[in-house]
C-alpha cells in the first residue's frame, strides 16, 4: 500500500487546535478524547489490522500557525487525513494555502458550524460535522415564534460569522429584537457583560438569545444574576457546556431553567448507550479528565471516524476514503440525534438541534421531557420536525461496519 | 568698527521660564567678521540667548534682524541654512555615528539627490561630495586622521574639535559657541585661541566661555550678563576692569592676574 | 440619565481595576526604567497562589495575602535572578532601549508556560470576598456591588500608601533616584541594586491585588490577565508613566471612555476605542496628562 | 598611616592601560591636587577610588582599610563623597531631592536638614532654586548643586573631578574657598582633579602629576609650581 | 554599487537554486523567512535607525495585507499591482500614524503602538466588506503553466516573496546608507544636536514611520500571500511581538541581519517542538513545552546577544584584534 501515512500497521491523522491561548480552554480537550477512543480502538485490534495514531499540533487559533503547522502535519509528519479541524478563519486559510483539495487530502468532521464550508464545488475532500450556526438560527426562530410570541427579544451575539450567520437566518425568519447587542470575540470582561445587562435590562427584553462562546455566556449570566436580571435565556449550542458554566462561577440558580439548543444528549445522561461506552473510555484512557460535551464531542468525532476509516477498505487511499463518506457517511452511527448529510452531492454531517433546558443541579434534559428534534438546511429551507432514529452505538463502541 | 555692516542684531529680548526672568530687555548686536563675547555669572542666561536665537526656546519679547532685515525668530532646523552654526555646551556628537559621518551631517545642505535617488543608490556623487566636504573640516581642526572612528571613542579635545567641524562644515557666516574651552587643556586652549583668530576673517562669531584667558584674547567685544541683564559691555579691556563686572562676575582676585 | 449613571458606575470599577496594573507598572517605570510586560504574567501567577489558598482555606482575605506576598516575592526575585543579569549585560547600543522590553515579553511567556504546566489551561474562580449582587435603590438594582465598593476602596488605599511612600519618605526618593541615575545614587551612599528589588517587589505584590480582585469578577487562566496588562499600560501612558496619580487618572478615564463606547456604541469598537482616547490624550499632552513641562534641551 | 593610601594602581578600560602603578599617599586632612591633561587618567583614578570602577591591580586604603573591591554605597559608608565629572546632579529630581539624597544613609532627617542649610549658605543660588527641577539649571549652577550633594553625605574624604568645569571665575574661586575653608574647618581630606593646575596648586597641600596614566612628579604643591621643568611641561605656563 | 546589485542577482540566483532543491516545506518556510525579513527590516530602519520604538508592526502589516486583498478582490488586478497597493496605502497610513508618534517619545511611543496593534485588526470586524473574523480570500492564483507540472504553488509563493524581499532590501539598504539614514541615527543619538545641524528632526521622524509601514505593508501583503488569506487573527498582538523580538534577535540595527532573524522565527516552534517531543509525551508538557522553550531561548539571547550574534562576532573580532 504506497498511500501517504498508510503503513500495514499504522494509519497517521492529524489535527489542528488551540492547546494553549486565550480560546484553548475546552477545545483542548477534544484532541485528547480523540486519541483516548482511538487508543481503544487501537487495543480492540485497531482498524483492519492498522493502529491508528492521531497527531494534535497547536496553532492557538492562529490562521498563520494552523498552516504552519498543517504544512508540517501533510509534508512532513505525512499524515493520511485530517480529522476534527477546529476553527472557521484558521480552515478557510488552511484549505486554500495548504491547497487540501488540490492535494487531494481527506479533512473529516471540522469542528465548526461556518454553512460556509458546506459547498461541496469548493470543499470536495472536506466534510463538516456540527449542523451550522445558520441551522441552529433558524430553529430558534422556530421555537421563538412558537413559544414566546409577543415577548420583547434579546440577542447577544459574536460578531463573526459565528453571530452573523444566526443573524441574518434569524432576519430572513422575521424574527425582530428589541435589544441585539454585537461582541467582537475574545475573553470578555465582567465589565462587558454589565453594559450588556444594563443595555437589555433598560430594553425590557424578556426573552434573550445568546450566540457566543462560554467564556462570553458565563460573565453575562454571572452578572445578570447580579444585577437581579432574570429572562428567559437561550443559549446557542456553542456556550452553553454547563460544567464549563459552573467552573466560570456561573450560578446554579441561573442555569436553573435556561434553556439550550442541543445536538448531543447531555454528557451526564447514563440512559444514553452512547454516553455510557464514551465515559466507560473516558475512565480507562483518558484518566481524570471530567467528562463534558468538549470531550464527548472528541470521543464522537474518533468513533466516526474509524467508521470511515472502516467504509473505506482494506485498501486505504485518500480517494478511497472520501468516497466512503460521500456513500456510507450518512448511515454512520454518531451521538447527535439528528441525520447525517453526507452524499455524493453533500458534505454536511449533522443537521438539526433539540431544545433542551438545564435544571437545579444544572444538568441538561429535552425540554419538555422528551426530545422534539428539529431538522433543517442552511439555507432556505423549511425547518421540520424530525422522526429521524439515531442508529445504535456498534456493540462496546467498536465499529464492525465495511 | 561702526562702519562695520551688522549681521545679526537682537532687540529687546526677554525670555521667562515660569516666574523666572531668565532674560529681560536684552539688546545685542553682532558685527561683521567680529568675535563677540558673552559672559557672565553662571545662570545668568547666556546659554538662554543662545537658545532664543536657535529656537529652542520662545521668547516672551523681542526680535531679531538679520543682516540689518527683521525676520521670525528661526527654528532649530532653519538656522544652517541661514547660514548659522552653533556648538553645544556639552559635546552633542551623535555617539554611534562615524566621526566621517558626524560631520556630514552638518553638511546636508549641500546634498541634492531625494529619496528615490537614494533609495535607487544613484546618489553616490553627493555622499562623495559631503565626504570630501567632512574630510577637509575635520583637517582644519587637525582630526583628520580619526574620521573612521566612532564618535564615542574619541578622546575629550578630539571630541570638541569634531563638534567645531560638524559646525565649520555648513559654511557658516555666524557661528554661536557656547563654551568650546571647557574642560580643555592649556594646549588645546592655545589652538582654539588661534582657530578662532583664523575664523573670523569670513565669520562672525558669538562665544560663550568662562574662560577668561579665551575670552580676553579673542573677543573683540564683550557683552556681560548678569540675572538676564546686560549690566556692561565694550572692549576687553573695559570690561575687565569694571567695577560692576568684578563684582558679579570676576573676582578680586582676577585683577592680579595679568 | 439612569444609563448614564449606570455606565460611569460600570467604568468606575473597571477603571479601579486597569489602576491597579497601571500603578505596578509606573511603579517599576519609576524604579527601573522598563516596562514590564511580565507584570500580567507576575500578578497571574500570585493570583494562582491566591487562587490555591482561597480555594483551600475559604478565606479570601487570606488568598488576598498570600497573593500580595507571593507577587512581592516573585517581582523581587524577577529582578534579583533577572533583570540584574540582563542590565549587566544589555547596557549599550541601539538594544539597550528595546531590550528590557523583549525581555519582559519573553519572561511573560515562562511564567505562562510555568504556569500552564502547573495548573493547566482550565478556567479557576475565585469566591468573591463580597456579594457581586447590585445595591437596589427604591426597585432598581444598580449595577454596583459591595464588591466593587470593595476594589474602588481598595484602589483608594495603595494608591494613597503609594503616593505617601513615594514623595514622602526617604526610600520612595532613594527608589527614584536609582531609577534615574544609578551612579549618582550610589555615589550618595544608596544601595540601588536592593532599592530596585524593593521596587520592583512592590509592584508585584500590588499586581497580585490586582489579579486577585479582577479575578474573584471573573476567571482565571494563564491568558487571563493579558487584557488587563494591555489597558493598565495603555492607562499608565494616558496619565504619564512618571506619575501615579496619573496612571490612575488614566486608568479612570480609559475605564469610563471604554464602558461608555461599550455602552453607546459597541464592543467591536471597544480597542479602536481604547486607542483613540490614547491618541486625543497623547496629541494633546505627548507624555500624558500628568506631565510637568518638558525639561531644558540645551 | 591612616589617609588615603594608593599603592601600585593598575587599571584598564578593556584594551586601553589607563593608569600604570599609580602609587602616591595622602595625610589625613591634606588636599591633594591631582593635574593631568585631558586623557591622562585623573576621573579614572577618582572612579577606582570611588568603587565605581574595578582595578586590575595594586592598593588603595583609607583608614588602613582597603577600599577596591568596596561598592561606592559602601566606600560612602566609611566617609568617602565622589563628586564624578561633568554636573552629577539627578535632573529629573527637584534640587532639594538631590540635596536630601546625600543624607539619606544616614538615616538622620535632623542632621540631614542641617548639611543641607549649610549647603546652601554656601551657595546661596541653590537656596533661590530649592523646589525647581534639577534640569531646569545652568550649567553651573548644577556643579554648586552635585558638590552641594556631596557635602550633605558629611565625608571625610572628598574627590572632587574638575570642580571648576564651567564655573564663572568668581564662583570658580568661591568654591576652591570653599573646599580650602572645609578641609579646615572639617577637617576633610581632599583629592581634587584638575585642569586648572595654578589655582589648584595654589591651595593644595601636595599635587600629583599625571601624564598618560603614569605618576610623573609627586611633592609639595609649592614646590611643584616652582618647578619650572614642570610647568613648562605640564601645568601651561 | 555595482558590487551591491550583482551580490543581489547572485542571491537570488541562489535562492531560486535552493528553492529547486528542498522539499515543499522547506520551500514553504522559504516563503516564510522571505516575509519575515520585510517586516524585520521595516524594524530595523523604525528602531533600529530612527530610534522609535514601535509594537505594532503587526498593525502596518494588517494595514498592507487588507489593502492587496481589496484591490485584488474588487478590481481583478494583477498581483504586483495588489502589492505596489499595499505600499502605498500602508504609506499613507504610516505617515498619518507617524506625524502622531513623531510628537511622541519612547514607551508613549510604545503604548501607542500597542494600543493600535490591539485595536486595528478589530475594525475588520466592523465593517462587512472587510470579511470580520474568517477574513478574505488572498489568491493570487497557481504559478504560470510554462513553469511545468512540477511548480508547486509553495515554489510560486516563494519565488515571489524572494523577489519581493531582495528588491526591499536593497532599496533599504541604499536608503539606510545614504544620507537618510545617517540622519535617523544622528536624531536618534542627539536629536537637538541634529536639529541645530539643519536637520528638520519631526519631518524626518515621519518620514521614517512612513516607508517603515510601507515596509510592513508589504510584508503584510507577502504574509497573506502565503496564507492565501488576510484575517484579523492573522495580524495578532503575537506577530507583532514576535516581529520585535525577530528584531531584538537578529540585532536592531543590523540590516543583514533580518534574514537571520527571519530564519529564527521559523525555526524556533519547529526546534521548541522537536525539543518537546523528546521529552516525552505527559501532554501537558506537550502542550505548555514550546512555548516555555521559546521564551527561554527569547531571554538567554536577549541577555548575551541584545544587539544580536552579530554585534557579539564583532566584539570578539576587535578583542583578537588589541592583543
Ligand atoms: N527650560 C528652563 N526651565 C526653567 N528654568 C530655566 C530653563 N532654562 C534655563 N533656566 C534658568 O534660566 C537661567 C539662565 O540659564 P542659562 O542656561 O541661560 O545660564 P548660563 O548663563 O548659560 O549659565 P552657565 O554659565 O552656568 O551655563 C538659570 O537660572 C536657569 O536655571
Ligand atoms: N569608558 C572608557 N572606555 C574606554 N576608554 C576609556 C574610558 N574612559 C576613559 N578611557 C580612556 O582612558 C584614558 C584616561 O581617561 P580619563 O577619563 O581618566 O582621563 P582624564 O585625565 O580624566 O581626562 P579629562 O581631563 O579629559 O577628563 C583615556 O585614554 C581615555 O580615552
Ligand atoms: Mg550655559
Ligand atoms: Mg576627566
Amino acid at each position: 500500500n504506497a498511500e501517504t501515512g498508510v503503513s500495514a500497521s499504522e494509519i497517521k491523522l492529524g489535527i489542528t487546535l488551540p492547546l494553549t491561548g486565550a480560546a484553548s480552554p475546552g477545545y483542548n480537550k477534544i484532541g485528547d478524547a480523540m486519541n483516548a477512543y482511538f487508543k481503544y480502538v487501537n487495543d480492540n485490534g485497531g482498524v483492519y489490522g492498522r493502529k491508528v495514531t492521531l497527531i494534535q499540533k497547536n496553532d492557538e487559533y492562529s490562521p498563520q500557525l494552523s498552516i504552519a503547522k498543517t504544512n508540517e502535519l501533510i509534508l512532513k509528519d505525512k499524515v493520511f487525513a485530517l480529522v476534527g479541524p477546529l476553527g472557521t478563519a484558521n480552515f478557510t486559510a488552511v484549505h486554500k494555502s495548504v491547497g487540501i483539495a488540490r492535494r487531494g487530502v481527506p479533512s473529516l468532521f471540522l469542528n465548526t458550524g461556518f454553512s460556509g464550508f458546506g459547498n461541496k464545488k469548493d470543499f470536495p475532500t472536506s466534510f463538516t460535522i456540527l449542523p451550522s450556526y445558520a441551522m441552529e438560527a433558524k430553529i430558534a426562530a422556530l421555537f421563538l415564534k412558537e413559544n414566546f410570541a409577543g415577548k420583547k427579544l434579546g440577542l447577544v451575539y459574536q460578531n463573526d460569522e459565528f453571530g452573523i450567520d444566526a443573524l441574518s437566518a434569524f432576519r430572513n425568519a422575521g424574527v425582530k429584537f428589541d435589544v441585539s447587542i454585537p461582541y467582537t470575540s475574545g475573553t470578555q470582561s465582567a465589565a462587558t457583560a454589565q453594559t450588556w445587562v444594563s443595555q437589555l435590562a433598560a430594553g425590557g427584553a424578556q426573552v434573550v438569545l445568546f450566540f457566543g462562546v462560554t467564556s462570553a455566556t458565563a460573565p453575562l449570566l454571572a452578572v445578570a444574576a447580579g444585577a437581579k436580571y432574570a429572562p428567559q435565556w437561550i443559549l446557542g449550542s456553542v456556550g452553553s457546556d454547563p460544567l464549563t458554566l459552573r467552573a466560570l462561577g456561573v450560578p446554579v440558580a441561573v442555569l436553573n431553567g435556561a434553556l439550550t439548543l442541543a445536538g448531543n444528549p447531555s454528557p451526564n445522561d447514563l440512559n444514553d448507550e452512547y454516553i455510557k461506552v464514551f465515559q466507560d473510555i473516558n475512565k480507562k484512557y483518558n484518566t481524570g479528565v471530567a467528562f463534558d460535551d468538549y470531550v464527548l464531542q472528541g470521543m464522537n468525532v474518533g468513533l466516526m471516524t474509524v467508521q470511515a476509516l472502516r467504509a473505506a477498505g482494506q485498501n486505504l487511499t485518500r480517494r478511497g476514503l472520501v468516497r466512503a463518506m460521500e456513500n456510507k457517511g450518512s448511515t454512520f452511527a454518531s451521538v447527535a440525534y439528528s441525520p447525517l448529510a453526507y452524499s455524493k452531492t453533500s458534505n454536511i454531517g449533522h443537521t438539526g438541534y433539540y431544545m433542551a433546558v438545564m435544571d437545579a443541579t444544572g444538568d441538561r434534559k429535552p425540554y419538555g421531557g422528551s426530545v422534539v428534534l428539529y431538522t433543517t438546511d442552511s439555507g432556505n429551507g423549511p425547518v421540520v420536525k424530525s422522526t429521524f432514529k439515531r442508529p445504535a452505538i456498534p456493540a462496546k463502541g467498536l465499529p464492525t461496519n465495511s | 568698527m561702526a562702519d562695520q555692516a551688522t549681521v545679526l542684531s537682537v532687540h529687546n529680548l526677554s525670555v521667562n521660564f515660569g516666574g523666572l526672568k531668565a532674560l529681560n530687555s536684552v539688546n545685542l548686536e553682532l558685527r561683521k567678521g567680529e568675535v563677540l563675547g558673552l559672559i557672565g555669572p553662571n545662570g545668568a542666561g547666556k546659554t538662554t540667548v543662545f537658545n532664543a536665537l536657535c529656537g529652542i526656546v520662545t521668547p516672551a519679547s523681542g526680535t531679531l534682524a538679520l543682516n540689518g532685515k527683521e525676520v521670525d525668530w528661526l527654528k532649530p532646523h532653519q538656522l544652517a541654512r541661514k547660514g548659522i552654526a552653533r556648538t553645544l555646551q556639552g559635546v552633542g556628537l551623535f555617539p554611534d555615528l562615524t566621526v566621517s559621518d558626524n560631520v556630514m551631517i552638518g553638511a546636508h545642505r549641500f546634498a541634492e539627490s531625494g529619496l528615490i535617488r537614494a533609495a535607487l543608490g544613484t546618489n553616490t556623487r553627493d555622499e562623495n561630495l559631503l565626504r570630501e566636504k567632512a574630510q577637509s573640516a575635520l583637517e582644519r581642526v587637525y582630526v583628520g586622521s580619526v574620521s573612521d572612528r566612532r564618535a564615542d571613542t574619541l578622546s575629550y579635545p578630539d571630541t570638541k574639535r569634531v563638534a567645531i567641524a560638524r559646525a565649520l562644515v555648513a559654511e557658516p557666516d555666524i557661528l554661536l559657541l557656547d563654551e568650546p574651552a571647557g574642560g580643555l587643556g592649556a594646549q588645546d586652549i592655545e589652538w582654539l585661541n588661534s582657530l578662532i583668530n583664523n575664523l573670523k576673517q569670513r565669520t562672525s562669531i558669538i562665544i560663550v566661555e568662562h574662560h577668561m584667558d579665551v575670552v580676553m584674547s579673542v573677543c573683540d567685544r564683550i557683552y556681560v550678563l548678569n540675572f538676564g541683564e546686560i549690566i556692561a559691555s565694550g572692549t576687553p579691556h573695559e570690561v575687565k576692569n569694571n567695577e560692576a563686572v568684578i563684582q558679579a562676575y570676576l573676582g578680586a582676585h582676577s585683577k592680579e592676574k595679568k | 440619565m439612569q444609563k448614564v449613571i449606570e455606565t460611569l458606575l460600570i467604568g468606575l470599577t473597571t477603571g479601579s481595576i486597569y489602576a491597579l496594573m497601571s500603578l505596578a507598572l509606573v511603579l517599576v517605570w519609576r524604579s527601573t526604567r522598563v516596562i514590564n510586560f511580565a507584570q500580567a504574567g507576575q500578578a497571574m501567577f500570585a493570583t494562582y497562589i491566591g487562587f490555591e489558598i482561597s480555594s483551600r482555606s475559604g478565606i479570601f482575605w487570606l488568598g488576598l495575602l498570600f497573593a500580595i506576598v507571593g507577587g512581592a516575592l516573585l517581582g523581587a526575585g524577577v529582578d534579583y535572578f533577572f533583570m540584574r543579569v540582563l542590565f549587566k549585560h544589555a547596557n549599550t547600543g541601539p538594544a539597550a532601549v528595546v531590550a528590557p522590553v523583549i525581555a519582559t515579553l519573553g519572561l511573560l511567556g515562562l511564567i505562562r508556560s510555568v504556569v500552564g504546566l502547573t495548573w493547566g489551561g482550565e478556567f479557576k474562580t475565585i469566591e468573591a470576598p463580597a456579594s457581586t449582587d447590585g445595591y437596589t435603590i427604591g426597585s432598581t438594582t444598580i449595577p454596583f456591588s459591595a464588591l466593587n465598593a470593595l476594589i474602588i476602596i481598595t484602589v483608594s488605599i495603595i494608591l494613597i500608601g503609594l503616593a505617601l511612600l513615594f514623595q514622602r519618605t526617604n526610600l520612595g526618593l532613594a527608589l527614584r533616584a536609582s531609577a534615574y541615575a544609578p551612579e549618582i545614587a550610589k555615589l550618595a551612599g544608596i544601595r540601588t541594586a536592593q532599592t530596585r528589588t524593593i521596587g520592583w517587589a512592590i509592584a508585584g505584590g500590588v499586581g497580585g491585588v490586582a489579579g486577585m480582585l479582577v479575578t474573584s469578577n471573573n476567571f482565571l487562566s494563564p491568558y487571563s490577565l493579558d487584557l488587563l496588562l494591555v489597558f493598565g499600560f495603555i492607562a499608565a501612558v494616558i496619565g504619564g508613566l512618571e506619575s501615579m496619580v496619573g496612571a490612575v487618572i488614566g486608568a479612570l478615564v480609559l475605564g469610563i471612555g471604554l464602558t461608555f463606547i461599550l455602552n453607546y456604541v459597541g464592543t467591536s469598537l471597544v480597542f479602536i476605542g481604547g486607542f483613540t482616547v490614547l491618541i486625543l490624550v497623547l496629541l494633546i499632552k505627548p507624555d500624558g496628562i500628568m506631565a510637568k513641562g518638558k525639561g531644558r534641551r540645551a | 598611616m591612616s589617609g588615603l593610601a594608593v599603592t601600585r594602581l593598575n587599571v584598564s578600560h578593556g584594551a586601553i592601560h589607563a593608569l600604570h602603578d599609580i602609587t602616591f599617599s595622602v595625610e589625613p586632612g591634606q588636599l591633594a591636587a591631582v593635574i593631568g591633561s585631558n586623557g591622562a587618567g585623573k576621573t579614572t583614578l577618582l572612579r577606582t577610588l570611588s568603587g565605581l570602577k574595578d582595578a586590575s591591580s595594586g592598593a588603595a586604603q583609607w583608614e588602613n582599610r582597603e577600599m577596591l573591591g568596596v561598592k561606592p554605597e559602601d566606600l560612602v559608608r566609611r566617609g568617602i563623597s565622589h563628586v564624578s565629572e561633568g554636573k552629577s546632579v539627578i535632573p529629573e529630581l527637584t534640587v532639594k531631592e538631590n540635596l536630601v539624597l546625600g543624607g539619606i544613609w544616614r538615616g538622620d532627617k535632623a542632621d540631614t536638614a542641617q548639611a543641607i542649610e549649610e549647603v546652601v549658605e554656601l551657595f546661596p543660588r541653590l537656596g533661590e532654586r530649592m523646589s525647581q527641577s534639577a534640569d531646569t539649571l545652568s550649567g553651573g549652577e548644577r556643579q554648586m548643586l552635585a558638590i552641594g550633594r556631596a557635602l550633605v553625605s558629611r565625608p571625610k574624604l572628598l574627590l572632587l573631578d574638575e570642580p571648576s568645569l564651567g564655573l564663572a571665575p568668581l564662583v570658580i574661586e568661591q568654591i576652591f574657598q570653599t573646599v580650602d575653608h572645609l578641609r579646615h574647618k572639617l577637617g576633610l581630606t581632599v583629592v581634587l582633579v584638575e585642569q586648572n593646575a595654578m589655582s589648584a596648586l595654589e591651595i593644595a597641600d601636595i599635587g600629583i602629576i599625571i601624564n598618560l596614566g603614569h605618576v610623573v612628579a609627586t611633592g609639595k604643591a609649592k614646590e611643584l609650581i616652582d618647578d619650572p621643568a614642570l610647568r613648562a611641561a605640564y601645568l601651561g605656563y | 554599487m555595482r558590487k551591491k546589485i550583482a551580490f543581489f542577482i547572485l542571491l537570488g540566483w541562489a535562492l531560486l537554486i535552493i528553492g529547486d532543491r528542498v522539499d515543499e516545506l522547506r520551500v514553504y518556510q522559504g516563503a516564510q523567512i522571505a516575509m519575515y525579513t520585510i517586516a524585520l527590516a521595516s524594524i530595523v530602519l523604525l528602531t533600529g535607525y530612527s530610534g522609535q520604538v514601535s509594537l505594532g508592526n503587526g498593525a502596518m502589516m494588517a494595514v498592507g495585507g487588507y489593502s492587496a486583498a481589496l484591490t485584488l478582490n474588487n478590481l481583478q488586478t494583477p498581483i504586483w499591482f495588489a502589492f505596489l497597493m499595499a505600499i502605498l496605502v500602508s504609506a499613507c497610513f504610516g505617515s498619518l500614524l507617524g506625524a502622531a508618534a513623531a510628537r511622541l517619545s519612547g514607551p508613549y511611543l510604545a503604548g501607542t503602538t500597542l494600543a493600535l496593534a490591539v485595536g486595528l485588526p478589530a475594525i475588520a470586524n466592523q465593517f462587512s466588506f472587510l470579511g470580520g473574523e474568517p477574513g478574505l480570500l488572498f489568491d493570487v492564483g497557481f504559478p504560470p503553466e510554462r513553469f511545468g507540472e512540477e511548480f508547486t504553488q509553495y515554489k510560486w509563493f516563494f519565488w515571489i516573496a524572494s523577489v519581493i524581499a531582495l528588491l526591499a532590501l536593497f532599496i533599504t539598504s541604499n536608503i539606510l546608507q545614504s544620507r537618510f539614514g545617517r540622519t535617523w541615527r544622528a536624531i536618534r543619538g542627539n536629536s537637538l544636536a541634529a536639529e541645530l545641524a539643519g536637520i528638520h528632526s519631526s519631518r524626518m521622524k515621519v518620514l521614517a514611520f512612513t516607508i517603515s509601514s510601507a515596509l510592513a505593508g508589504l510584508a503584510g501583503a507577502v504574509l497573506a500571500m502565503t496564507i492565501s488569506l488576510v484575517a484579523p487573527g492573522a495580524y495578532s498582538l503575537t506577530l507583532s511581538f514576535a516581529l520585535v523580538t525577530g528584531a531584538v534577535l537578529a540585532g536592531v540595527s543590523s540590516l543583514p541581519g533580518v534574514v537571520l532573524g527571519g530564519a529564527i522565527l521559523v525555526a524556533i516552534p519547529e526546534i521548541a517542538d522537536a525539543l518537546a517531543g523528546r521529552f516525552g509525551n505527559a501532554d501537558s508538557l506537550n502542550n505548555y513545552l514550546p512555548g516555555l522553550i521559546t521564551s527561554v531561548l527569547l531571554i538567554l539571547s536577549v541577555i548575551y546577544t541584545p544587539n544580536g550574534p552579530g554585534e557579539n562576532l564583532r566584539k570578539h573580532l576587535r578583542k583578537k584584534h588589541a592583543h
